[in-house]
């Protein structure tokens, strides 16, 4: 029997570790990817100000803290019983279409890009992003620019741009100057232009190579939840929960009756919860036989929306669903969905910043603290995120609950790795650039485990356990 | 030279004069043997034994008394081996069981861990320890007293078991009897009469050499040779034996000084009135009735009750208290008012509250004369917080005998007679001239008027019929305290401008060495422990707390000294201060409040900047409360000295910063008070600038034709004239001032005249903006033009108005826009107004009726007697209360006035041809725009807010500013024209020096830490800080600024600022900090 | 010779990472300069080689260790200590670092209220027991790393400012130290400020702060002297810079978002204390302190490792 | 750390110059005796005291911390008193957060003609504190 471990899997935001047991055959046994930490935030958000979570909770993760903050602010707006101002509402919109867009190009090109671009079997001191800027100048300059501008723009608009406190309950606490806006509206263009530049880049010299890949690689049967509007148009920051099960059809609901649709199931073997759709019978990774299992993030929205609100970014997934069909189940298309949402998002940035109503002096209603439950929901670039509070007569916390992207992943995560562990690692065989396909199955749900570890700390430690065909645990390997 | 003679005592050495006892030299060691029967002044006895100590000789050992027992050369003594604690145990057994009802017996009996003799209880109080017979025959020279019969039936006694012939009376036999068995009455032929301490208004004893009291300056004992045995009968002088620095000198004789001066000013103050003169209040007979002098000492802390509102009869708690107001006041025979009696008694019944809430306190008066700043606010707190006021005044108090409670029979608001019974009756008692003013005015050949005050010029309240010779306080009226001190400085202040000539010309400079330079030197501490004789040598073992300093960190010299204080130690200290290069320096010994400047000035003669100067004060906050725990004592003077060496190495030294100062004054407001100021200033040579609003001179003082002291305008005239006429007043009409930089000593201001600013430079101000009349809009003023106020009254009085003598019927109505929600403050000159024009209406028109409808008359001091004299010529009043003011309706062309006498409990209705409003003083808009130029505060009604109401009423918080007149609070001309001449002397203060010194203990700004937050600017009591910004390396830098000569290092900005921007020198937190963690070291 | 890199990513949201990325264009320049041998965000460089061969935990060499975010369970521990081990000069990044940041405000709790919370009291879990199998103890708290090992240079705040990332590196390059100064937020808030007290009432900042856009900064009021609660005076100085502001007037983040400070860039000095420091500062002006929304959490938010927040200590019975 | 048996309590106290150092001083010149478990720290106003003085002695060791200055209306410095007040319930809710028993820390008004209260305050002070047993921080 013999133990490999990959530690720590790099290029995803957090840490973690695989290790895979071989049997005696040299087959791939079992793997668990457990994740061994726990931060608290649902615990010591308890006794705050509820207009302070905003401003808390988005240390949940550094890399998609709009998102945390619109939830919050959303689940605060409730609980204040307000609705803020259209150019309050529209202004965060705007800041988490920015955020979309800066996320997309930090994880495609900076994180799983060099898979793609250097190839997964390239040696690994040069597979990262500054080999690719060694390589391709140019585009490296792009990338860190282009990711770059999408902060500079959060910056003019709210003055900052990570771990943001513009967004209150009631609205937005800073207007957009029309000096800002014109100064903003030129980044966005530029974006944009990335943003067509990097998907046909994408499609012409990246996806054609690893086609078996993706065909191969990570590939599980899940279902798929993602937020719309009415008409069932993507809608990232105010829409409905549509929840579709593996066959495509699907069920839709007002994402605060959440709880009636999603459970929490523990494992004993990691802190990280599963949440699953409790509706579709009991939680099962079992890969032959899964239950309740969906997915969220890119691949999910693109698979539950039916069309998406701009020109460009509604061709690309005609051509996309053309290719793949839908619902699409190949893990690492979430890499291709990322950057169709990426195109969507540049072009809502630009629609949005030429609304009139942008630049609009109400964006924010006063409130007064009471006693009362708020749920907010946007869609987080890893997935639906929901937080839901509770508040005393004085707004103080008095019970909170989260469920953020990369959670709802855990389980398709551990699904996957197993899967494509099984499907490379063959009579005790193995390199660097399988391992590397191992990782990219996780990189490709682009997983924030800051995020999921909320509840436990930021680190994103992982576990991978190894059991025989009985189940048996035979070993476990940590990174920690 | 004395034989010295060495022992060892409890393993310790100590060497003793031959002769010494054990006890002696036990005691030089700070071991504590206990005694009975020894007494330092008495020769040794042994009666007692309970001295007992072990000798330990080469045969064995012996069990000693110690107070007899001779100190031998090489004696080895143990005073507390257990053989010694058995038998002095078993002795102490004995005598409580002889007396187990002598509480120092029982405590000293616990002490050695007795509660109950084993032997049979004889309760007989004298241990027969001879203390009475030995005092009596070898101090007093008498033998009153002796100890008659043998073995047990051995007792004290006079002879013959009569009252002794010879017995002085003395009382020491009952001072010395440890059991308190000796009852002098028995003894002595005549009635013993204790003597009572003066300050405790003879409500407690003292003995007849005695410290005054406890905050005295100088805090020294004198000797009342009036009661003191030795001056009586040369005898005693057992208090020498006691005093360790041998100050007792028995040949001290009064000296007689001559002075030559050339101004005088007399404030001898005023006695109380006797209440025993009032029989009927039963001040003497009964013991729960006091004097307030005698329940202010109730009240204090330092008092016989400690505080505690206690009653004389029981010491227990009073439950009820009732004050009488007006004894010795506003009578025939004293037809004044004492003026201070109402606020005091309210101030006693809120204080005696705080002490005890539940007490019920109520005050029984005629009119509530709350008539000076902020004292109708007192008032309406003391009602809100429950003291009641009954208007009546007693006429008799009648104790019961048993309960000692006093009963008190009135008549309540509604006419019924009610009787009500308190624990304890206090009598507002009245002020009094000083019985020797007469001889003093004889002497200085002043007059004094019909009560015995002295008699001061008409519209001069300081100045006497004697030029140079002036008055201040209640030798010249009965008053409260910030009249008595405006008067004081006006005394001062005239004195000043009399003798201008000769100023500065008695001081004398004394020349330091130069300062030797301590900057980046290592610290090199010296401690110098005091044993202060016994009093910390006798409880901390000192020489322990020496050789503890030593390894104390940077201390490389430490030392004991018997008194630190006295000279020779202070040439020790500086030789050891050259000898071992110290440049810091540390006494441990008393307290810094009294001794610092001292040692100052010894680190300063030895060429030390005298800030690294530290004090361990190991004797009044060591020693001396912790008498009996000298391991502990011992411990905290470690710990003390510990702390001041933390402190002491952060030590830097520090300079005085000094201030150039302008000469030059500028007055604001030229009506009375302000002229006056200015007058006084220019007077004593310095330059003033008086800048006046108006066309002209003279303020309200204008509109005023009579006062009852005669007709101001011819005074105002005068007075106009000599400040126009005056060479060093520069008058400044219709100007204002609009633009202040600078802070004391130099200040700069704008004076515009007709839109022209004109600079100029002064180092004080006075404010003297003054108040206008309230323009009224009750009472149909303002739409009928025979309703006036009385400043118009006045006007037509003085002009003979044709109206007036239409008039049959005048009604005049007090408190018009005072003493309501609005302006809940009295406007003090009203209630004298209205009578003044009463009388003299009245005097000249006799038949026409005049009422005057009040709420209290407040004619306090001497106008009163022109409240008696208004009642007396048939000007009738008719007080009204707040809630049921008086209405005035018109018809054709007379006045219907209807009110509600609370007298009559019933309406009243007058017909009347005029009514005359009071109307109020008001702060005009003028004070609170002067106020923002120099940053000065208003109280809420919006007068100028004092650095303290009673202490300083003519400075502001704000330094080089002053104030009087009507700026300050209503108040009568004369009161103004103190106060303006108080103001002069106040400024003259600043304005006769050519620079100021600064303290060097302010705070400084780290402007590496500060950032201009802004925290510290509001908190800063003296408007010290401002915020400032400058460019540093290209950007905008904001910080703090402090004003040296306003910043008194009273550190609340270094406890606000969030960042260490600021702190005090020589408190700076790094400091406090370093003795907070000394502090809870051990060692 | 290029300078050897070395960075770690620990209780930590990944913001600072971010950060770093943050500098952008720059980084470009700097890159040359620097030789990145291990970085778990960007790099594929493994603990125990790259097919997981080696027994042991191995970090290369390195000149400059960057380590962000707090310590909180023992796998952290060990690779904040080989992190010292290896490195010449460590490098705290961002307030989780320096002092806990954000997820030490659990230090408040006892470990177990905070399983309790996550495992039984969700509304949407199906309540279970406390993960056990063969997962790693939490430390009892969360630390800062110099609780652990000594740290050389604290950049912190919640995230970083790129600009002191780019100051701190560059010196470093030069062989220089680098240390922040010890000023505060207000010392490059451009507010106005006149003075502190107004006898008001504090704000919860559930209302806007006035200001008015068209003016420049330094006529709006100080938040404080509106009375809104802001943490400026016992912050470090260092999250506003003069770029992306566009109008060449550096503002602190949240003043520019028309927020109160909260404190994210952590106490002015050492050994500082915010909460006693402001709740002093705020007494002292007379407001009432009382009033203070959730003091302990709000004047701890970033720094409540080093033992600043715990759960309280119990009077014995 | 010492047992409850011989537990002497340390307390930290700052006097006001003016008033309550006075006060102390004037406890010793009458000889009033209480218990020898205080440290004087001297300083010019009550004002002058910077809560973090307070905490920081709680929680090194000090087993009670007292303030002490003038009357209301008596301070030297105007109302440098009135500032300490106003610190005072800060520091009353500080003492909560850092979980130190309240009882730890006093502010009282100690004017300079008492003596025997300056006495009493410390008599009562060191009793509560004693009672409360050492400082939870004293480990």
């Amino acid at each position: 029997m013999k133990t490999i471990t990959i530690a720590p899997v790099t290029r995803i935001e957090g840490h973690a570790k695989v290790t895979i047991n071989l049997d005696d055959s040299g087959n791939v046994a079992d793997t668990f990817v457990n994740v061994v930490e726990l931060r608290g935030f649902e615990k010591f958000c308890i006794g705050r100000p509820v207009e302070e979570l905003p401003r808390i909770v988005t240390s949940i993760c550094g890399v998609c803290p709009w998102h945390h903050h619109l939830a919050s602010a959303k689940a605060n707006d409730v609980v204040f019983g307000v609705t803020p101002p259209p150019t309050g509402a529209k202004l965060r919109d705007l800041c988490q279409s920015i955020a979309f867009c800066s996320d997309k190009i930090l994880h495609f090109f900076i994180l799983a890009g060099p898979d793609f671009v250097m190839g997964p079997d390239s040696d690994y001191s040069v597979r990262n992003v500054i080999g690719i800027a060694q390589a391709n100048p140019e585009i490296g300059k792009k990338v860190i620019r282009n990711r770059h501008l999408g902060t500079q723009m959060l910056n003019i608009i709210s003055g900052k741009a990570i771990h943001p406190v513009t967004a209150v309950p009631g609205g937005f606490s800073k207007p957009l100057t029309e000096a800002e806006r014109e100064k903003v509206v030129p980044m966005a263009n530029e974006v944009l232009e990335f943003a067509k530049f990097a998907i046909a880049f994408a499609k012409e010299n990246v996806f054609p190579k690893y086609l078996d890949a993706i065909k191969t690689l990570g590939v599980i049967e899940t279902g798929f939840l993602g937020t719309v509007a009415e008409d069932g148009t993507l809608e990232l920051y105010d829409g409905k929960a549509r929840l579709m099960k593996p066959d495509g059809s699907y069920e839709e609901f007002p994402y605060d009756q959440y709880t009636e649709y999603i459970g929490e199931h523990i494992e004993p073997w990691t802190y990280l919860k599963f949440p699953y759709a409790k509706k579709w019978g009991d939680f099962s990774m079992d890969l032959d036989n899964p239950s309740g299992i969906y997915r969220t993030n890119t691949l999910a929205r693109i698979n539950v929306c039916d069309k998406m609100a701009t020109p460009l970014a509604q061709a690309e997934l005609e051509e996309f669903r053309a290719s793949f069909g839908r619902p699409a189940q190949q893990t690492l298309l979430y890499n291709y969905a990322r950057l169709i949402e990426l195109v969507y998002n540049a072009e809502h940035v630009i629609e949005l910043l030429n609304d009139p109503e942008i630049t609009g002096k109400e964006i924010r209603v006063p409130v007064t603290p009471r006693a009362a439950r708020g749920i907010g929901c946007v869609e987080a670039p890893r997935g639906t995120l929901i937080h839901d509070y509770e508040t005393d007569e004085n707004g103080l916390i008095t019970n909170v609950n989260l469920i953020v992207g990369t959670t709802h992943n855990n389980a398709p995560i551990n699904m996957s790795v197993k899967q494509t562990a099984k499907a490379l690692i063959k009579d005790g065989n193995y390199d660097q650039g399988i391992l590397n396909r191992v990782e990219m199955a996780i990189r490709a749900y682009d997983p924030c485990l800051s995020c999921a570890t909320h509840k436990l700390d930021g680190s994103v430690p992982v576990k991978v356990e190894v059991r025989d065909a009985r189940g048996k645990l035979i070993d476990t390997i940590a990174n920690w | 030279m004395q034989k010295m003679i060495t022992l060892t005592i409890d393993n310790k050495k100590v060497e003793v004069e031959e002769g010494s006892t054990v006890l002696q030299a036990a005691e030089k060691l700070g071991i504590k043997i206990p005694t009975l029967c020894h007494h330092r002044s008495l020769l040794p006895y042994g009666a007692c034994r309970v001295c007992l100590v072990e000798l330990k000789k080469s045969w064995g050992s012996s069990i000693q008394a110690s107070c007899v027992y001779a100190a031998e050369e090489g004696l080895v003594v143990r005073t507390d081996s257990e053989r010694v604690l058995k038998t002095r145990r078993m002795m102490l057994e004995l005598l409580l069981a002889r007396c187990p009802d002598s509480p120092r017996i029982v405590e000293m009996a616990r002490e050695m861990g007795i509660e109950e003799p084993r032997f049979q209880k004889k309760n007989d109080n004298c241990i027969l320890c001879g203390l009475c017979t030995r005092v009596c025959e070898e101090r007093m020279g008498v033998g009153a007293i002796s100890f008659v019969n043998r073995g047990s039936e051995r007792k004290v006694a006079v002879p013959y078991d009569k009252h002794s012939p010879i017995c002085m009376t003395c009382g020491a036999c009952t001072v010395v009897c440890p059991t308190n068995d000796v009852d002098l009455s028995k003894v002595s032929l005549n009635k013993p009469r204790p003597v009572m301490s003066d300050y405790d208004m003879g409500l407690v004893q003292r003995s007849s050499i005695y410290i005054p009291f406890a905050q005295a300056i100088p805090k020294v004992a004198l000797i009342d040779k009036t009661t003191c045995m030795h001056f009586l009968n040369d005898t005693c002088k057992s208090c020498e034996n006691f005093c360790e620095a041998g100050a007792i000198d028995y040949e001290q004789q009064d000296e007689i000084e001559e002075l030559d001066v050339g101004a005088v000013v007399l404030s001898p103050g005023f006695e109380q009135f006797d209440p025993d003169l009032k029989k009927e209040l039963g001040y003497s007979r009964y013991s729960n009735v006091l004097s307030s002098l005698q329940f202010e000492r109730i009240l204090s802390a330092s008092g016989p009750y400690l505080g505690k509102v206690l009653r004389i009869s029981d010491e227990k708690a009073p439950g009820k208290i009732a004050w009488i107001q007006c004894v010795g006041s506003r009578e025939v025979e004293c037809n004044y008012c004492s003026s201070v009696c109402c606020m005091y008694a309210t101030k006693e019944a809120i204080i005696a509250k705080e002490h005890a809430p539940d007490l019920d306190c109520t005050i029984f008066f005629i009119d509530m004369r709350a008539y000076g700043k902020g004292f109708d606010a007192y008032y309406e707190r003391a009602k809100g917080l429950g003291v009641k006021y009954i208007r009546c005044r007693p006429s008799s108090v009648k104790e019961d005998s048993k309960t000692k409670n006093l009963k008190i029979t009135y008549q309540a608001a509604d006419g019924e007679i009610l009787t009500d019974e308190f624990g304890m009756v206090v009598l507002s008692t009245g002020l009094r001239p000083p019985a020797e003013v007469r001889e003093l005015a004889d002497k200085f050949g002043i007059e004094l008027d019909q009560h015995g005050f002295a008699a001061t010029l008409p519209m001069a309240p300081v100045e006497t019929s004697k030029a140079g010779v002036y008055v201040c306080g209640p030798f010249a009226s009965p008053k409260d305290i910030p009249e008595t001190v405006m008067e004081a400085s006006a005394g001062a202040a005239k004195a000043m401008a009399l003798l201008t000539e000769q100023r500065n010309t008695l001081i004398t400079h004394k020349e330091y060495p130069p300062e030797m330079d301590v900057a980046g030197k290592e610290p090199r501490i010296g401690v110098f422990v005091c044993h202060c004789g016994r009093n910390i040598g006798g409880v901390a073992d000192v020489p322990n707390v020496v050789e503890y300093a030593k390894t104390l960190p940077n201390v490389v010299y430490a030392a004991h000294n018997l008194y630190t204080c006295s000279t020779d130690t202070q040439d020790n200290i500086k030789e050891m201060i050259a000898e071992h290069d110290l440049n810091r320096i540390i006494v441990a010994s008393c307290s810094p409040r009294t001794h610092e400047p001292l040692f100052r000035n010894t680190c300063r003669e030895a060429g030390l900047n005298e800030y690294l100067f530290e004090m361990a004060n190991i004797r009044d906050q060591c020693t001396w409360v912790h008498m009996h725990q000298p391991e502990m004592a011992t411990q905290k003077s470690r710990d003390l000295v510990r702390i001041a060496v933390a402190k002491s190495r952060m030590l830097e030294p520090l300079k005085k910063g000094t201030l150039k100062v302008n000469n030059d004054a500028l007055v604001i407001g030229g009506g009375i008070a302000g002229m006056t100021a200015a007058i006084n200033l220019a007077d004593q040579g310095f330059k003033v600038h008086l800048v006046e609003n108006q066309e002209q001179l003279g303020g309200n003082l204008n509109h005023i034709h009579s006062l009852l002291s005669g007709d101001p305008q011819q005074k105002l005239k005068s007075t106009i004239e000599k400040v126009n006429a005056h060479p060093n007043i520069d008058v400044h009409l219709k100007s204002i001032v609009s633009a202040v930089d600078g802070s004391v000593g130099n200040f700069k201001s704008t004076i515009q005249h007709n839109g022209d600013g004109k600079q100029v430079s002064h180092g004080v101000v006075i404010v003297a903006t003054g108040a206008e009349q309230y323009e009224p809009t009750e009472y149909l003023y303002g739409k009928n033009p025979r309703v006036l106020t009385q400043r118009t009254f006045e006007q037509w009085l003085s002009e003979d108005k044709a109206e007036l003598k239409k008039a049959k019927s005048i009604v005049m109505i007090q408190c018009v826009g005072s003493r309501d929600e609005d302006r809940p403050y009295c406007s003090r000159v009203c209630c004298s107004e209205a009578i003044k024009n009463a009388i003299v209406i009245k005097k000249k028109q006799p038949e026409t009726d005049v009422y005057i409808l009040y709420r209290d008359i407040r004619t306090y001091g001497l106008l009163e007697e022109y409240y008696t004299e208004a009642r007396r010529i048939g000007v009738r009043f008719i007080r009204y209360e707040e809630d049921k003011k008086p209405e005035v309706s018109a018809n054709n062309g007379s006045f219907s006035v209807s009110c509600f006498d609370p007298v009559l409990n019933a309406p009243v209705t007058i017909n009347s041809d005029l009514v005359v409003l009071a109307a109020a003083i008001v702060p005009g808009e003028t004070l609170s725009e002067v106020g923002k130029l120099y940053k000065l505060s208003l109280n809420q009604d919006k007068f100028f807010l004092e650095a303290h109401m009673k202490l300083k009423p003519v400075d502001f918080a704000t330094d080089g500013v002053f104030m009087c007149g009507l700026a300050h609070c209503p108040k009568s001309i004369e009161e103004s024209i103190a106060q303006a001449d108080a103001a002069a002397g106040r400024a003259a203060t600043i304005l006769s020096k050519d620079e100021i010194e600064l303290d060097a203990n302010i705070s400084e700004i780290v402007d590496d830490n500060c950032d201009g937050c802004a925290y510290c600017i509001d908190p800063c009591p003296y408007n010290a800080l401002t915020l400032i910004e400058y460019m540093l390396k290209g950007d905008i830098k904001k910080t703090v600024e402090r004003d040296a000569a306003l910043c008194k290092g009273c550190g609340v900005c270094q406890a606000t600022c969030p960042k260490k921007g600021v702190f005090i020198r020589s408190f700076k937190l790094e400091q406090l900090g370093a003795m907070v963690e000394a502090a809870l070291e051990t060692g | 010779m290029p300078v050897k890199v070395a960075e770690e990513w620990l209780n930590i949201c990944g913001g600072c990472e971010v950060t770093i990325l943050d500098i952008g264009e720059p980084l470009l320049d700097l890159l040359p300069e620097l030789d990145f041998v291990h970085m778990p965000v960007l790099m594929d460089h493994k603990y125990f080689g790259q097919t997981g061969e080696k027994e042991e935990m191995e970090i290369p060499e390195a000149d400059v260790g960057i380590i962000s975010g707090g310590v909180r369970n023992e796998k952290e521990k060990h690779v904040t200590e080989e992190m010292r081990k290896k490195c010449k000069t460590l490098i705290a990044l961002g307030s989780c670092a320096c002092y806990g940041g954000i997820p030490a405000l659990a230090n408040m709790f006892p470990l177990e209220a905070l399983y309790d919370k996550v495992f039984r009291e969700s509304k949407t879990t199906d309540a279970g027991d406390t993960p056990k199998e063969n997962l790693p103890p939490l430390l009892d708290r969360v630390y800062a790393v110099d609780e652990i090992v000594p740290v050389d240079v604290y950049i912190p705040g919640c995230p970083t400012n790129p600009d002191i990332v780019v100051k701190a590196l560059t010196a470093l390059l030069e062989g220089k130290e680098f240390k922040l100064e010890e000023r505060s937020v207000c010392d490059e808030c451009p507010l106005k400020r006149e003075k502190k007290a107004a006898g008001g009432q504090i704000k919860r900042t559930l209302d806007s702060v006035e200001f008015d856009q068209s003016k420049p900064w330094d006529q709006t009021r100080c938040y404080m002297e509106q009375g809104y609660l802001c943490l400026g005076p016992v912050t470090l100085a260092g999250c506003g810079s003069k770029e992306g502001n566009g109008d060449g007037v550096t503002v602190p983040r949240c003043i520019k978002g028309f927020m109160p400070c909260r404190g994210c860039f952590g106490p002015i000095r050492k050994g500082a204390n915010p909460l006693v420091d402001m709740m002093t500062a705020i007494s002292s002006i007379g407001l009432d302190a009382k009033q203070v929304p959730d003091r302990r959490a709000l004047l701890n938010r970033y720094i409540g490792a080093q033992k600043r927040l715990r759960p309280l200590p119990v009077r014995p019975k | 750390m010492a047992d409850e048996e011989t537990f002497e309590p340390v307390i930290v106290g700052f006097c006001c110059n003016w008033c309550s150092y006075a006060g102390a001083d004037l406890a010793g010149v009458s000889r009033y005796q209480y218990p020898p478990n205080l440290r004087i720290i001297r300083v010019m106003c009550s004002g002058m005291v910077h809560p973090n003085l307070v905490i920081d002695a709680l929680t090194k060791g000090a087993d009670g911390v007292l303030i002490c200055g003038c009357h209301i209306g008596d301070c030297h410095y105007l109302d440098g008193n009135v500032k300490a007040e106003n610190r005072k319930e800060a520091i009353e809710l500080m003492l909560e957060d850092f979980g130190i028993e309240p009882e730890r820390f006093r502010l009282e008004w100690v004017s300079a003609s008492e003596g025997p209260r300056f006495a009493e305050v410390i008599r009562e002070m060191t009793e509560a504190v004693r009672a409360l047993g050492p400082s939870m921080y004293k480990v």
